[in-house]
């Protein structure tokens, strides 16, 4: 189970953001993606979960491996914690593991709270859970730590160390740094991709 | 001028709505044709410039 | 050279530079033939006397109304499949000359059958049917200034175009049992060109190739116009990435 | 899928705007038509077919635009889209939702502003009928208008404009089984080409839809 990535190039609104990007994520570890902002981290992750359709280049992972968390957390706010991850877990077919993933992210006293009544932490929490809920080996996560506190974030980190010995994988675009001393950087400044044709001529992208 | 009989004024009509539609669709297409030539010229322009400075 | 090399941007407006002032001029001369032809030199009709000059506006149009969705059809299929710019760029020009066409045919209809009819609009089959396709164009139109991002629009447009084209054509038969079912109203039939006498029926070939030609004459100056919009933006954009990376 | 439903129906439930702006607006149209109209039988009890199915229609319409909106915005179509349910699935199970929350009941409701309309004896089975015929195509329609608009800004207006001419056939039809219905005309031919509609567009718009939400995803 692991995911290798050969030249991938990305565009974002048809404009090639990221080209030549190659790395692969081997199970048990994690790697995290630095760059500027607007440099193409969310588009890769999102090329990456499928959302997206790559310029050009290779993406090889197992089927059904993948988990993938954006900014917004997905979660519907009048509808209680337990009542949107039991959604999740039969989306997932893995009935059951809601309650361990709330216990993991400590969300069991928020059993029966709407998520609209939910703090920011909060709901990134129950975002988190819900990646435990899906039961799937490999995480892609787009900014996860944003609006917790340090607390949390200390949690979180150690939820994807158990995560990657029980023989997982993490992704991960973020600003901080979590103090996860065995997750590789990958700087995307270096894929940035150059303006393809000179002023002249023009393909089919018109530029 | 044609007799055009007791229907003149359909006849005159749906002729004269028809060329001025036509017309007006004509005009749009040719103008907006215009602006959008000169506008490129300008932006191809200022590429060249650009790309000469720090060339 | 397969047909596909003239998907290219830059080839497309090469080859088509030269050929567009000759095909407006050709399109403009069979206009005028055309129409001249037709209102001054044809005879009246021993039945509808002179309103028969209408035809000559109102068949060809009727015709261009429908050619154009098939062709906005067509080009949609081939950006689904080939992706190719060109084609999802004449199907975006097209659509309001397509719709000037259906305006025009709604209107000529309605004038052509006011003497049958006695009022300006009757809920006709025919008629009816160029209304919904009206209502077709406007849409698609509207679907395209709604979108930011060209790719987008261009891909969301195509598949409005597949699943219009089905329901026109629904629409075109559920008119037709609409009208005969109620009442059996006065279905003035308005193909009534094919059995012309041999004097309308040359004027009127003319005057649709010419309907043709000024079709193709408009369609191909707009779709240059579109891809160099296109160019402007894509140029644009690169000047600021150039400025955000210097 | 089944758990998609179940929690679409439930958020409606729950958010309880959804039942009530399409019966609402139903009963709003039956009241003011009359008014409008003026009070004899004869004439509202012939236009009270066609006055009723373009109420249920308008009322489908007004509730489209939420079917993709609020899972927009909240991030999860994102997660739908990377779950396991393949997304037909995911838009055939937004239409099946938005049918139950307002096509259902507007074909419930309709026999009682029949009435109001002064609607013909005969005619109050056909217009069940033609409804509950009519109104899964007026849902996976306008699933796939939703579809086409969902992330546009002001994507409301655009949305009745491209869904309207798609809901002429069943509009047509659905009509037309009523009033032959209440003159006893026979009914076989518009009532089976609705049907068709019907069928034809719950069978093959999903994969539409689901391409138009790939596209927007983007």
């Amino acid at each position: 189970m692991d995911l290798s990535v050969r030249d991938l190039a990305v565009a974002r609104g048809g404009i090639p953001v990221l080209e030549g990007v190659r790395f692969d994520l081997p199970a048990g570890g994690a790697l995290v993606l630095r760059g500027p902002n607007g440099c193409g981290k969310t588009t890769l992750l999102r090329t990456l979960a499928g959302l997206q359709p790559p310029l050009e280049g290779r993406i090889s992972a197992p089927p059904e491996a993948m988990a993938y968390a954006g900014h917004a957390d997905g979660l519907k706010p009048t509808l209680t914690v337990a009542e949107n991850l039991r959604f999740w877990a039969s989306v997932y077919g893995t009935a059951g593991r809601e309650a361990p993933a709330m216990s993991a992210m400590n969300l069991s006293d928020l059993l029966d709270r709407p998520a609209q009544t939910l703090s920011a932490g909060q709901k990134r929490r129950l975002g988190l859970a819900r990646l435990l809920v899906t039961g799937r080996p490999l995480w892609v996560l787009d900014e996860p730590t944003v609006s917790l506190d340090a607390g949390s974030v200390g949690l979180f980190v150690r939820i994807v160390r158990a995560h990657l010995e029980a023989g997982g994988a993490a992704l991960m675009a973020t600003h901080i740094d979590l103090g996860l001393a065995e997750a590789r950087v990958l700087d995307l400044t270096a894929y940035r991709a150059r303006p393809r044709a000179q002023a002249g001529g023009f393909d089919e992208a018109f530029a | 001028m044609p007799d055009l009989g007791a229907y003149w004024l359909e006849v005159m009509a749906s002729y004269v709505i028809s060329l001025a539609i036509l017309a007006t669709l004509v005009v749009l297409i040719w103008r907006r044709s215009d602006r959008v030539r000169r506008e490129l010229s300008e932006t191809e322009a200022r590429a060249r410039r650009a790309e000469r400075s720090d060339g | 050279m397969s047909l596909w090399e003239y998907a290219n941007p830059k080839k497309f407006m090469d080859t088509t530079g030269p050929l567009v002032p000759w095909i407006v001029g050709a399109a403009a001369l069979l206009m005028a033939v055309g129409l001249i032809w037709g209102f001054f030199l044809t005879p009246d009709d021993f039945r509808q006397g002179s309103t028969v000059r209408i035809v000559f506006l109102h068949v060809p149009s009727a015709m261009m109304a429908i050619n154009i969705w098939v062709m906005m059809l067509v080009t949609s299929l081939i950006w689904l499949i080939r992706r190719h710019h060109v084609s999802a760029l004449a199907a975006k020009a097209a659509a309001p000359i397509g719709l000037a066409m259906t305006v025009i045919a709604l209107i000529t209809g309605g004038l052509w059958g006011q003497p049958m009819w006695g009022t300006w609009w009757v809920w006709d089959p025919r008629l009816t049917s160029f209304l919904i396709l009206c209502l077709f164009y406007i849409g698609y139109i509207a679907l395209w200034q709604a979108i930011e991002d060209p790719d987008t629009a261009a891909d969301l447009t195509a598949v409005l175009c597949l699943v219009g084209s089905v329901f026109a054509l629904m629409s075109r038969y559920a008119v037709w049992f609409w009208s005969q079912g109620l009442h059996q109203g006065a279905s003035l039939s308005l193909q009534s060109g094919e059995r012309m006498a041999a004097a309308y029926r040359w004027p009127l070939y003319t005057c649709m190739v010419a309907f043709g030609l000024l079709f193709v004459a408009l369609v191909l100056i707009a779709t240059r116009t579109e891809i160099r919009a296109r160019r402007i933006k894509a140029l644009q954009t690169r000047a600021r990435l150039r400025e955000g990376a210097a | 899928m089944i758990a998609l439903l179940g929690r679409d129906l439930r958020l409606a439930i729950r958010a309880g705007g959804g039942f009530g702006l399409g019966l609402a607006f139903f009963l709003i149209l039956a009241v003011l038509v009359p008014l409008g109209v003026g009070p004899e039988p004869e004439v509202l009890g012939r236009i009270a077919p066609g006055v009723l199915w373009v109420g249920a229609l308008l009322a489908c319409l007004l509730s489209l635009d939420r079917i993709f909106a609020l899972d927009w915005e909240d991030g999860s179509l994102d997660l739908l889209a990377t779950a396991p349910i393949p997304m037909e699935g995911v838009v055939a199970v937004k239409a099946a939702a938005h049918w139950l929350t307002t096509g259902l009941p507007l074909t419930l409701v309709a026999p009682v502003l029949g009435v109001l309309m002064n609607l013909d004896a005969g005619a109050y089975g056909w217009l069940v009928l033609s409804l509950l015929l009519g109104t899964p195509a007026l849902s996976v329609i306008g699933t796939f208008g939703a579809a086409l608009t969902v992330g546009l800004r002001r994507g409301g207006l655009l949305l009745s404009l491209l869904v309207l001419p798609l809901y002429v056939p069943t509009l047509i039809y659905g009509a037309s089984v009523v009033t032959r219905g209440a003159e006893g005309l026979s009914v076989g031919t518009p009532l089976a080409l609705l049907a068709g509609i019907t069928l034809g567009a719950a069978a093959l718009l999903p994969f539409a839809s689901a391409a138009a939400i790939r596209i927007n995803l983007r």
